[in-house]
Formats: C-alpha cells, sequence, structure tokens
C-alpha cells in the first residue's frame, strides 16, 4: 500500500534529482539553465500531486460534481512556473552576455579566462 | 490612510517602479527613486513607532484574512528590519547618480533605477509578510533584481558571478518552495500564525523534519553562510559600487531575518534548537565561517573582494549570536544586523567614492590615497575600527553583547574566538592604512582628488552613524532587545 | 547528449508532458500554462539562445562525484520524508482539508467564479499574483539592462539578411500562418476574458497574444516586426499593465476597503470581485504579452551581434 | 574659585580636546600652536591640582555621564591612586612640551601640528583613564588612548617607523580585545558591576578559580603594563621622536597599564581576595621574570633609548609586583614608584633626546666623554640614573624600599632576591653611561668637536624633571601621604 500511496512522490523526487545534478554538474551554461528548468518543473508536479484528491475533478464550479481536488497548489504553481519563466529568460539574457563578452559558455573556459586576470 | 501603511510601505516602491518608464531622463528617475526610496524610510519609521507603542500590526490583502487570504503581519522585529533597509537604501540613494553615471551606460540607467526599486520591493515584502508562499514570491522579486543589478557590473565577470548567484540564488529558492510545500502538506495552510499553530500537531513526523532542513538549508544559501559563500564574493565585488553597497546592506540581513523568524514564530523555538542538532551545527559553521572568511580577506588584492569576505565573516558572528537559543544571543545578532548594515555601507560607499576617482579598488592602486583622498580614507579607515569593534563604535556594541551572550551561556572558548576573530579584522583592516598611508603614490600616476560631495555626504553621514549609535545605544539596544523578547515569548 | 539543439527541444518535450501529466490531476490551469510556457516560451529562448552560442557543447565533464554525492543526499532526504506524508490523492489530507474547503465551498457566494482557481488567483491570493507580474516584468526589465544595445549595433542589416533569405523561401508558410495570426489573437481575448468559467486567464492569454506576435516576427523578419512594433512603447504598456492591476487595488483602498479588496469596487460585492478580477487579469495579459514580447526581441537581436562577437574570439 | 570641582574634573578631559581644535587652526603659525598647547597644559596641571587640593580637603567628586550601555555608565571619580597618575601625567605633559619645543624644532620634524593634536588627545584619555570611575569607562579611554598614539609611533612615516606602529597596534590592540575585554565582560556577568569599589567587587562567594582566570586575562590584557612576553611594543615604539618616547613610553602609556593594573587589583578585585587566589604566585614569579630579563636584555642594548626601554620594561615589573603582592606596603610602594620612575624616566629620554638632537649619537658607545660638551645633559642623567637604581638622593629608593618591605611582609624571598639582583643590573647598564661620558678613560679621541648643549627649551625641562626626583626625595610626604590614602579607602591597616 505504502509502494503504491508514494510511488508518485518518489517518481517526483527522481526527477527533481535530475535536474539538480545537471545543475551541478554540467558545465555548459545552457545545460544548467535547462537543468535548472527541469528541477523547478518538478516541484511543481509535486506541488500539483498534493492537491490531487481521488476521484476528485478539475476544480471548476459545476453541476452534478461534488468532489473536486485541491485548487490552492494550482494557484501557488500558477504563480512558480511564471517566477520558473523569468528566472529562464534572465538565466538565458546573461549566458548570451557571458557568450558575448568570453566566446565561451563553458564553465572550465570562463573559470580559466577569470583565473587569468586575477 | 494610517492603515494602510504596512502595505503602503512595499506598494509604493512596488508602483514607482515602472513609473520610471515614464521619466525618460536617468537624472529625474534618480529624483524620483530617492523620494520613494525616502518615503518608505519615513512610513518604516511610523510603523516602527506604532509597532513599539501597540503591538503586532496585521494587515489582510483584499480583505480576505489569513489563512483563506495573504496578511501582513508587522511585529517588532520585521519594523526593525524594515528600518535598516529603507535607511540603508535612502541613504545610499544620494551617491547612486554620481556613482552610476560613471559605472553604467546611458540607456541602461533607467533600467538600473527599476530594479533597484524592485529589490528594495522584495526586501521590503519579505519582511512584512506573513504568508510563507508571498515570501517565495517576494524573494524571486528581489532576487532576480539583484541578479540583474550584479550583472550591470562594468567587468565582464560581473556577468559570470552574476550567473553563479543566479544558479545558486535559484537552487536555495526551490529548496525553500520544496521546504514551504511540505509544511503545506502536513499543516494544509501556508499563513505563518496559522502554521505555528497547526505545525506542532505534525512536529515529530519526519516530513516536517525534512521540510525545515529544506528551508535551513536553501537560507544559508541566501546567507551565503559557509561553506555556502562561495557565491557572493564574486558577485559583491564586481557589481557596480551602489549595488554593492546596498546589497551587502541589506541582502544577507533578509536571509538572517528569514531565519530568525522561520525558526522562532514558524517552527516554534523548542522545534528548531531540539530536533536536530542546529545550535552546534551552526555555532561551529558560524566559527569556522569566521575565520576562514577573514582569512582569505587577509590574502586579497582586489579591496571590494576583501569586504566581501569580511561580510561572510560577519554573517558568522550573526550566526553564532542566532545558535546561542537565548535573548542576549538573538539581541546581539539583531544589533549586529543594523550595526553591519551602518559599517558594510559606509565602507563600501567610499569603495565606489574610489573607484569614481581612480577606476579600480585594487589594494595597489590605494597608494598614497592617505594624502589625496584625505576624506575618503578617514572614512574607511573609520568604518575599519567599528569593523573591529573599538570603543564608541557600533562594532563594539554587538561585540559586547556577543561576548557577553556566550559567556552566559558559559560558552568560554566560543567567546575567546569572537574576539580572536577580531584580530584578523585588525589585520586587514591595518593592511589597507598602510598602503595609503605609509606608501607614496605611484610615480606617474596623477594624484586622484577628493571624491564629490554626493559620495562624501551619505558616506560620513553613515560614519556618524556608526560613531553616534556607538554612543548613544538607547534606540538601538531597546528596538533589539524589545524584538528578541517578544520572539521569546518574554513580556518586557 | 552533447547537442544544445536536442537539449533545448527536449526540454520543450518535458514540458508538454509534465503539462499533460497536470491534466491527469485535475490542475488544467496549470496544465495550460505550463504547456504555453515549458513547451512554448522557454523553449523558444532556449533555441534562440542556441541559435547564438552555437549548438554544441564541449565534452569535459567535472566533478559528477561530488555532484552526484549532493544529489544522492538531498534525494534521500526528500524520500525521507515522503515516507510520513498522506498518501497520494488521500482526500483526508491535511493539505485538503483546513484552507481549501472554504474555497470550494464558498468562492462561488463570495466571488461568483465558477472556476475556484481562478476566484483563488484572482482575489483571495491576489496579491501573490500581483508579485507574479512584478516578477515577470522585473524579468523584463533585466533582460531589457543586459540586452539593449549600448551602441546602436551594425547588426541590423544582418539580421535583416538573414530574415529575408529565410522568409522568401518558405512561401506558403507565411500566407498560411498569416492567416493564422488573426485567429491566435482572437483566440487569446477569448482566453483573457474566459478565464471566470473554464482555464484560462490573464496570463496564458499574454502568452498566446505574444505567440502570434513572436509568430509575425520570425516570418517578416526583426526588423520589420520592429517598424510594426515600436519598442519603447511596448516597454510603457509592460508598465501600464502592471500599474493598472496596482491601481486596482489602491482604488479599492480609495473606497475604503482593504488593498485589493474588490468588495468595495461596486455596491454588490459580487458585482465588484467581477469587475476587479476582470481588471486585473487585463493588466495581468497586457503586461505578460508585452514583457514576453520584449524578451524575445531583446534576444532576436543580438543574434547577428553575438555570431560577430563570438567569431571574434 | 567659582567652577566646581567636577567641572573641572571633565574640563580636564574636554580641554585637551577642544585645544586639539585650536592646534589645528593655528597650524600654519608654530609659535601660536605651541603657544595654545602650553596654556592648555598650564590649565589642565591647574585644575589637577585644584582637584587634588579638592580631594585632601576630603571632597568627594564624582562625575556621571550617559549611559553606554544599559547599566554601563561613563562616570569619573577621583580616588588617591588616580589623583597621583593625574599629577604626574599633567605635570610631565607641560614639560615636555616645553621640551618638544626645542627638540621638534631642532630636529626639523615633519607634520608638527598633526603631532601636537595626538599629543593632546593622548593626554586627554590618560586624564580620562586616571579618572574613571569604573572599568568600562577606563576600557575606553585606555583603548583610545592606544589608537591616539599609533599615530605618533609612526610619526617618521619610513618602513622601519611602520613596522614598530604594526607591532605597537598589534599587541596593543589584539591583549586589549583578546583578553582585557573578555576579562571585563567575565566581570560584569560575574560581579554584577563594573565599578571600582574599594575592597574589590566580588563577593565572598565568588568562585576563586573563573576569578583567578580573570586575573591572568586582565594581567595579561593589560598590554600597556609590559609583562613578558607582551612588552615587545615598548622597544618597538622607540622609532617615535625622543618626546613621544619620553611622555607616553615612560609615562602616559605605560603607566596607564600599571595604573589600570592597581586599580584592578585594589579596586575590582580586593587585596583580601587577591591573596587566595590560585593564580596570584604564578602572576607574582611572571612578573619577576619579566623584571630580571628585561634588565639582562638591557644590558646588552647599545641604542640609549634601547635600552631605557628594556629598563622601563623591568621597572614597571616592579609596580605589577607591588601590586599583586597584595600587602599594604606593596601596594604604597607601588603607586608610588609610578611618580618615581616617571620622573626618572623621562629625564633619562630628554637626555637622550637631547644628545641626539646636539651630536646626533644615538648609540651608547659613541657618547664616551661627551660629558664634556654636554655637562648639564649629563649631570642630570645620573641623578636620574640614580633614581631608578634606587638610591639616595633620589626618589627612586623611597619606592624601591617599600617594594622590598612588600616582599619581605609578604615573605615573598625569591622576588626579593630578584628585586635587588635586578637592582644591581639597574645599576650596571645605567651608571656606566653618565661616568664613561665625564671619565673616558685613556686613549679616547675627542670627538665632541662643535657639539653644544641642546637647545634651552630641552635644556630647561630635563633640569626641571632631574631636579623634580631630588626633589621628591627630599618631600616624599604629599606622595606618600597619597598612597596611603588609598590604602585608607580601602579599609586597610598600615604601620605608620
Amino acid at each position: 500500500m505504502m509502494i503504491l500511496g508514494l510511488y508518485n512522490y518518489w517518481i517526483v523526487v527522481v526527477l527533481m534529482m535530475i535536474g539538480l545534478y545537471i545543475v551541478i554538474a554540467h558545465g555548459n551554461l545552457v545545460k544548467k539553465t535547462v537543468g535548472l528548468n527541469i528541477f523547478q518543473t518538478s516541484v511543481f508536479i509535486f506541488y500539483i500531486s498534493l492537491g490531487k484528491v481521488d476521484g476528485g475533478s478539475a476544480p471548476i464550479l459545476a453541476e452534478g460534481v461534488n468532489l473536486y481536488s485541491n485548487p490552492l497548489p494550482h494557484v501557488l504553481i500558477l504563480t512558480a512556473i511564471v517566477v520558473s519563466l523569468a528566472t529562464t529568460a534572465l538565466g538565458l539574457a546573461i549566458v548570451v552576455r557571458i557568450k558575448e563578452a568570453y566566446g565561451s559558455i563553458e564553465e572550465e573556459k570562463i573559470q580559466m579566462e577569470d583565473n587569468k586576470e586575477c | 490612510m494610517l492603515a494602510h501603511l504596512p502595505v503602503l510601505q512595499v506598494l509604493i516602491p512596488l508602483m514607482a517602479a515602472p513609473l520610471c518608464l515614464f521619466l525618460r531622463r536617468p537624472y529625474l528617475a534618480w529624483i524620483f527613486t530617492l523620494i520613494v526610496s525616502g518615503l518608505t524610510f519615513l512610513i518604516s519609521i511610523i510603523l516602527l513607532q506604532q509597532v513599539m507603542t501597540s503591538g503586532s500590526i496585521v494587515y489582510a490583502m483584499g480583505g480576505w484574512e489569513g489563512p483563506w487570504g495573504i496578511e501582513y503581519r508587522i511585529d517588532k522585529l520585521s519594523a526593525f528590519l524594515l528600518l535598516i533597509i529603507t535607511a540603508m537604501s535612502t541613504v545610499i540613494l544620494c551617491a547612486a547618480h554620481t556613482s552610476i553615471r560613471k559605472e553604467i551606460p546611458k540607456n541602461r540607467q533607467i533600467y538600473f533605477y527599476i530594479l533597484y526599486l524592485f529589490s528594495l520591493t522584495g526586501m521590503l515584502g519579505i519582511v512584512s509578510t506573513g504568508d510563507v508562499f508571498n515570501v517565495f514570491v517576494f524573494l524571486e522579486i528581489s532576487s532576480l533584481s539583484a541578479y540583474a543589478l550584479i550583472a550591470l557590473g562594468e567587468d565582464r565577470r560581473a556577468l559570470w558571478a552574476a550567473y553563479q548567484y543566479l544558479i545558486m540564488g535559484t537552487i536555495g529558492a526551490t529548496f525553500i518552495l520544496i521546504g514551504i510545500g511540505l509544511m503545506y502538506q502536513m499543516t494544509g495552510t501556508l499563513n505563518m500564525d496559522d502554521l505555528a499553530r497547526r505545525l506542532p500537531e505534525v512536529a515529530q513526523t519526519r516530513t516536517v523534519f525534512v521540510a525545515f532542513v529544506f528551508f535551513t538549508v536553501g537560507v544559508c544559501l541566501k546567507l551565503a553562510l559557509f561553506p555556502l559563500h562561495l557565491w557572493l564574493p564574486n558577485a559583491y565585488a564586481y557589481a557596480p559600487s551602489i549595488v554593492t553597497a546596498f546589497l551587502a546592506a541589506t541582502a544577507t540581513k533578509i536571509a538572517i531575518y528569514l531565519l530568525i523568524r522561520f525558526t522562532f514564530s514558524v517552527f516554534g523555538l523548542s522545534f528548531s534548537f531540539t530536533t536536530l542538532p542546529l545550535q552546534t551545527l551552526f555555532v561551529v559553521l558560524g566559527l569556522v565561517g569566521i575565520f576562514v572568511a577573514s582569512t582569505a580577506a587577509i590574502y586579497q588584492k582586489n579591496v571590494k573582494h576583501l569586504f566581501a569576505y569580511s561580510s561572510v565573516a560577519q554573517v558568522g558572528y550573526m550566526i553564532v549570536g542566532y545558535s546561542m537559543g537565548t535573548t542576549i544571543g538573538l539581541m546581539a545578532t539583531l544589533l549586529h544586523l543594523f550595526n553591519h548594515a551602518l559599517m558594510k555601507s559606509a565602507l563600501f560607499l567610499a569603495l565606489g567614492a574610489v573607484m569614481y576617482r581612480i577606476g579600480s579598488v585594487q589594494l595597489s592602486g590605494f597608494q598614497g590615497l592617505g594624502r589625496q583622498m584625505p576624506f575618503t580614507m578617514a572614512a574607511i579607515v573609520a568604518g575599519g575600527l567599528s569593523l573591529i569593534g573599538v570603543p564608541l563604535t557600533v562594532g563594539f556594541v554587538s561585540k559586547w553583547y556577543l561576548v557577553l551572550a556566550s559567556v552566559e551561556n558559559g560558552w568560554w572558548p566560543v567567546a575567546v574566538l569572537i574576539l580572536l576573530g577580531s584580530l584578523l579584522t585588525i589585520i586587514y583592516i591595518w593592511r589597507i592604512v598602510e598602503v595609503a598611508y605609509f606608501k607614496d603614490p605611484i610615480v606617474g600616476s596623477e594624484p586622484a582628488k577628493e571624491a564629490p560631495l554626493a559620495f562624501l555626504i551619505p558616506i560620513w553621514l553613515l560614519v556618524g552613524a556608526n560613531f553616534y549609535f556607538g554612543v548613544d545605544t538607547r534606540l538601538s539596544i531597546q528596538v533589539a532587545q524589545a524584538a528578541s523578547q517578544s520572539l521569546f515569548g518574554v513580556s518586557p | 547528449m552533447k547537442d544544445l539543439f536536442a537539449v533545448a527541444m527536449l526540454s520543450g518535450i518535458y514540458g508538454l508532458l509534465s503539462a499533460s501529466l497536470f491534466v491527469t490531476m485535475d490542475a488544467v490551469d496549470v496544465a495550460f500554462t505550463e504547456a504555453s510556457v515549458g513547451a512554448g516560451i522557454s523553449t523558444l529562448l532556449m533555441l534562440t539562445t542556441v541559435a547564438m552560442t552555437g549548438r554544441s557543447e564541449n565534452t569535459v565533464r567535472h566533478k559528477p562525484v561530488l555532484a552526484l554525492v549532493v544529489v544522492f543526499v538531498t534525494g534521500a532526504l526528500l524520500i525521507y520524508g515522503t515516507l510520513d506524508m498522506p498518501y497520494f490523492g488521500d482526500v483526508q489530507a491535511a493539505a485538503n482539508l483546513h484552507v481549501a474547503p472554504r474555497y470550494i465551498q464558498d468562492s462561488f457566494q463570495e466571488i461568483g467564479v465558477d472556476n475556484i482557481v481562478t476566484s483563488v488567483l484572482a482575489s483571495y491570493r491576489a496579491f501573490d499574483t500581483f508579485g507574479e507580474v512584478v516578477v515577470i516584468f522585473t524579468a523584463g526589465i533585466g533582460v531589457l539592462a543586459l540586452l539593449t544595445f549600448t551602441r546602436r549595433p551594425k547588426g541590423d542589416t544582418e539580421i535583416n539578411s538573414l530574415n529575408d533569405s529565410m522568409h522568401e523561401q518558405y512561401l506558403i508558410v507565411r500566407i498560411v500562418s498569416k492567416i493564422l495570426i488573426p485567429f491566435i489573437l482572437l483566440f487569446a481575448l477569448y482566453v483573457q476574458f474566459h478565464g471566470d468559467f473554464g482555464p484560462g486567464g490573464g496570463f496564458q492569454a499574454g502568452v498566446i497574444f505574444a505567440a502570434a506576435i513572436i509568430l509575425y516576427a520570425m516570418l517578416f523578419g526583426m526588423s520589420v516586426a520592429r517598424r510594426v512594433i515600436n519598442q519603447s512603447f511596448v516597454q510603457l504598456f509592460a508598465a501600464v499593465g502592471v500599474l493598472t492591476y496596482g491601481s486596482v487595488g489602491v482604488a479599492s483602498m480609495l473606497n475604503g476597503g482593504n488593498f485589493l479588496d474588490y468588495d468595495v469596487l461596486s455596491d454588490d460585492p459580487v458585482a465588484g470581485q467581477h469587475l476587479g478580477i476582470l481588471l486585473i487579469e487585463l493588466g495581468v495579459g497586457i503586461a505578460v504579452a508585452t514583457v514576453v514580447i520584449i524578451i524575445f526581441f531583446n534576444f532576436a537581436g543580438r543574434i547577428g551581434f553575438s555570431k560577430r562577437e563570438g567569431n571574434k574570439e | 574659585m567659582s567652577i566646581s570641582l567636577e567641572t573641572m574634573l571633565q574640563l580636564c578631559i574636554i580641554l585637551p580636546l577642544l585645544a586639539t581644535v585650536g592646534i589645528a587652526a593655528t597650524g600654519r603659525n608654530s609659535n601660536l600652536r605651541e603657544g595654545v598647547t602650553i596654556v592648555t597644559s598650564l590649565v589642565v596641571l591647574y585644575l589637577v591640582i585644584n582637584l587634588y587640593l579638592g580631594l585632601k580637603a576630603g571632597e568627594k567628586i564624582t562625575v556621571q555621564w550617559w549611559e553606554l550601555l544599559p547599566g554601563l555608565q561613563i562616570s569619573f571619580s577621583i580616588e588617591p591612586l588616580g589623583m597621583i597618575f593625574a599629577l604626574i601625567a599633567s605635570f610631565l605633559w607641560l614639560i615636555t612640551t616645553v621640551y618638544s619645543i626645542g627638540y621638534m624644532r631642532a630636529h626639523h620634524e615633519k607634520n608638527q601640528t598633526r603631532f601636537y593634536i595626538c599629543f593632546a588627545i593622548a593626554i586627554s584619555s590618560v586624564m580620562g583613564i586616571a579618572f574613571s570611575g569604573n572599568l568600562f569607562t577606563l576600557f575606553i579611554f585606555y583603548e583610545i588612548l592606544t589608537l591616539s598614539t599609533y599615530p605618533l609611533v609612526t610619526h617618521a612615516g619610513t618602513e622601519k617607523a611602520k613596522r614598530g606602529g604594526r607591532i605597537y597596534l598589534g599587541i596593543l590592540l589584539s591583549t586589549s580585545v583578546a583578553f582585557f575585554l573578555l576579562a571585563i565582560v567575565g566581570t560584569w556577568f560575574v560581579a554584577g558591576t563594573l565599578e571600582f569599589t574599594p575592597g574589590g567587587v566580588f563577593d565572598s562567594t565568588v568562585n576563586t578559580t573563573v576569578a583567578g582566570i580573570l586575573l591572568v586575562l586582565f594581567i595579561f590584557g593589560i598590554g600597556k603594563a609590559a609583562i613578558m612576553p607582551f612588552h615587545r611594543w615598548l622597544p618597538a615604539a622607540m622609532v617615535a621622536p625622543t618626546p613621544v618616547s619620553a611622555l607616553l613610553h615612560a609615562v602616559a602609556v605605560v603607566k596607564a597599564g600599571v595604573f589600570t593594573v592597581l586599580k584592578v587589583c585594589v579596586f575590582i578585585f580586593g587585596i583580601d581576595l587577591l591573596q587566595i587566589l590560585p593564580s596570584t604566585q604564578f602572576l607574582l614569579y611572571l612578573a619577576g621574570a619579566s623584571v630580571l630579563l628585561a634588565s639582562l636584555v638591557a644590558m646588552r642594548q647599545d641604542n640609549l633609548k634601547a635600552r631605557l626601554a628594556y629598563s622601563t620594561v623591568s621597572q614597571l615589573g616592579y609596580i605589577t609586583i607591588g601590586a599583586l603582592l597584595a600587602s599594604s606596603v606593596g601596594i604604597i610602594g607601588g603607586s608610588m614608584h609610578i611618580a618615581m620612575h616617571a620622573f626618572g624616566k623621562i629625564t633619562l629620554f630628554f637626555c637622550a633626546g637631547a644628545i641626539l638632537v646636539a651630536a646626533h649619537k644615538s648609540n651608547i658607545s659613541e657618547m664616551r666623554g661627551i660629558g664634556r660638551q654636554m655637562p648639564i645633559t649629563m649631570v642630570a642623567f645620573f641623578i636620574a640614573s640614580l633614581s631608578i637604581i634606587g638610591v639616595p638622593p633620589a626618589g627612586g629608593s623611597w619606592s624601591k624600599w617599600f617594594l622590598l618591605m612588600g616582599t619581605m611582609e609578604a615573605a615573598q624571598w625569591i622576588l626579593m632576591v630578584v628585586l635587588m639582583i635586578s637592582s644591581l643590573l639597574n645599576i650596571a647598564y645605567l651608571l656606566p653611561i653618565p661616568l664613561r661620558a665625564f671619565f673616558p678613560g685613556r686613549g679616547v679621541v675627542d670627538n665632541g668637536a662643535g657639539i653644544r648643549e641642546a637647545p634651552l627649551p630641552s635644556l630647561i625641562a630635563l633640569c626641571v624633571t632631574a631636579a623634580g626626583s631630588v626633589a621628591l626625595f627630599i618631600y616624599p610626604q604629599p606622595l606618600y601621604k597619597l598612597a596611603t590614602a588609598i590604602l585608607d579607602i580601602s579599609g586597610m591597616v598600615h604601620d605608620k
């Protein structure tokens, strides 16, 4: 029962960790950003899944429906998605500038350049 | 209108930011920003008075009282923080126009002011809100604008620093988000008060434990607590001078605030300090942080780097005070929040002035500045003395309480280490002094002129504050004491 | 996976998948948004970035051990945390018992909107949404601050040429989508105002609207698009979006209510709520649409430029 | 006299500060500038004497300033010990000013304005230390003194001066921050007060180990007392211009140190507690060691100022011993020695400076036969040496006598021997200098061509101080009375 009850969360955790791993382990800035995206999106899935109610339907009032899923996580995640979009946009903008300034988007290269400077 | 002050505090800068787009000229934008920040400062003063006299203020957004709606909750602690942030931003802004004109291309200056206002908004929002998810949202507002502001630095390394900060910051924020989610899952509420009421029932569950861990780690990332501080030095070193001054004075304070707020007002003291060895962990991390960072500071060639590391060290002090888990300890932390804001803003502004004149803050470039920019260097020395904790400066006050708190806990070794830490401070401050006063200017370099008044006035305002609040400690101590007592539930 | 192009596409697909996952978990609004953002905008941005930074990643992989450790610890911790969780879909879970029921039961009387998500989003937790708008606006400004040219680039010509060459060829595509665009815009408006009853609302509408413009820009070249849509005008519009939202709140303050308390906007609270939600959704729509446009234009505007810079190295 | 004693007390501290403004303003015109300094020092001296009379008349003089931290006030009150210190400092400030006028000009020093300003600040903080009513106040002025003297030490601005200053500041700040402050906080926590109270602030229930630790922290923390191993700053500070070495490092700074030690012993711990503390004995031996070693090191110094510096270190050890002996006689001896040594040592420094200015000589080996050219200076030097050694007809003999008495009374035979040996060493390293100067012995080329006495102001100054140490031998009564008064107020019996 426990397995059945929690498998969903466990999958989410695995997804999160994949994302996190990409962020930490990859030197390529675009990939880092992608990883960040995956990480955040997985968190969203987690939120949504904790709002799911068995047999509930989408929280839009309708005739003859009396069991709805929890709308609150949805709202939170709507906000969170926008936040993640904002972060991605800003991050990529910085990446672009880095490319222009360093001519590379590989962590090692950039670090080397910096160490040369100071 | 008085009833609306809590929201106005946040709303005014928030609405002002987009308005900046309509005034095309940077100069106007600066004046406008300055006025707005000044307004928030006034509001924060009034709020502080109200809170000190008549307890916490609750303001329900959209008329939906918590936990269904989002409510603002200003208590002594948050009022104190509001005061610090708004005051710092206002003073620092005085120098903004002069410094920005030099460091940021003209057609980006407008955006600078907008982002500045947003990061101010974000911080104020974090401090005022009583809803955990709202914290996350405003945290992101302030962080995003901070990333952009840092990336505006002249040096290309600013970009890399900003990106690293962005990654770290976002991971931290997401951790916090996870923590919030878990809390919500166990309690079904997002309102801090409500959480405080409902968490104890489920306090023993592993989920809440994990929630606490994730939240703490997330905050420590933002806090740049050793060993999670790696993003900070570069970010501070390459950001535009004004940004550095502003962030150094406020950003880490916000993180500390969050830590205090959640451990004391949400999870509750007993939980936070018993479920896991937080106390010992933080004391150790704090102390190690103090020593590693201070030692690193000694070896820096770039003075902005130097003071950035010293900031990390100072965070260590605050954490140590916090982890005492006593009224005096927390009081010391709060005092140090206030005092450190004063010192660091003064120091970084002074560095901004140096940047303005000689275009770099390499230590080697400081040769002979003692004679060429007497007032600026004097300010740096004064700030340094305050950082060391010489009597009659604010630094001394916080040191005193830190040591007192650790002695009270019977942690003599900690007290000794704290004081030894300040010896390291002496060393790195004196490196600057000796270069500035005992080395003759590099031959061939044209002598630098004294910084313009636009710098000197705010700088010396802050230096003055460093001494004033070191001599007349009534205000800061009274507020800090009241705040920490109310957090401990002691009736003053 | 060395090819960044593929990486970007896959991340888009991941977004789409999670969107469908959301649908299965009754989160239609979220799904809608995630689809438009995860699969749409961010993928688009990634592709644009890749176009500038080059497709291939170099192979050096560093400190995977440390990363693995961190990831493993975090993951283990989370799994450990899940052990005490209420089971997935549990009706009795605390999350579904304390605050949420009120929304489900009373929201209609209090706000008169079928879509509970909308009522929560736009009224109960309207302040969060306000924050969300500010966040996206901040991002827009941030991108502007980072990517606006400090000096007028000679790049424009290149961009034109690039675009022209691109869109001379695909005549059919052009015509088809030229016909499509008005419909897309219409759909955007529908989503905008239909938010009360079905999934949708300002944010999604804004994204769709922006998508239309972007499509246009892609087909007819940046320069043309630039001519049609004046940049500074767009920026001001974004500001207007945010201000609209804010001023609704201020209005309610002036009418003696709390910030964003729509009840006081009209004599009948429900009507007031309707009005308020309508207005703020409008604000959201405007802000999001314009910001997304800004972001995209500034990215695309850089293409030629950064290519040159890159070659310099 | 219209103004009240309280006002005078505050004026003693504030006037020098105000003077700095005047000095800065008149910086252009050197005569005016030094005029300001002299007038100020005269006034301060006058005030202090009035206070002294007031104290003799049994007035209770206390002043409360604001509360710096809750429960910790900046407050002043006058008691005999502080009075001694204040009298010496203010009097010798006047003399030194006269001296430095001659010295600084003849030596063509740079930034003389800065010099006089820092000097004034230093004096004001010395007054603050002397009159401070609680340990907290004392600590604050103690730190100000350290900082304000740093520019004086590094006055020359050379690499050597920088290094000297580094050691100076490094040791003094470090000890005071790391140990002194900790000790103060500890005391505040244990005793709940920092007020100087006769008989000590600790009640009988205090845990002696804790108090013992505190005592050690105090003795180490008060780096200005130059107890080994924290004495290095004193020789390092000798890079300063001679007047600085003379006043600050023979009188103001070092005496501030030992004064603080005395204060702490008498008014924080109290004699009775001191006697039963486990760490006292250890500290006594430490002080004894520093007396002996410093004398030995002094023997081997050829640079005159360095030798004097080490001799100071050893003499400070005497006073610390006197304080730690925790016997009435010891206290008397210690407090008297503050005065005696001050007069003696400042004279020696004056002479060293005079020789430097007039003959440009700083090494002892070069000073053979110099007595021919500079008789007055060398006579003064001779007298002062006697005072340091402690033989009649110089004041030093009294204090050393009492100190010896103290060691006997406390049955500290080892220390008694130490003191005697070190007195012999004093003879060995001080007397040869004047003797050689007058009787160079055979086969020494007369190197003194064209050397004349030092400039008049300097000469006057060193004569006055030399005369002073003789006078203190002939009329020790006032000093003795003050010293015994310390015991009276702390309610201790002593044999007249």
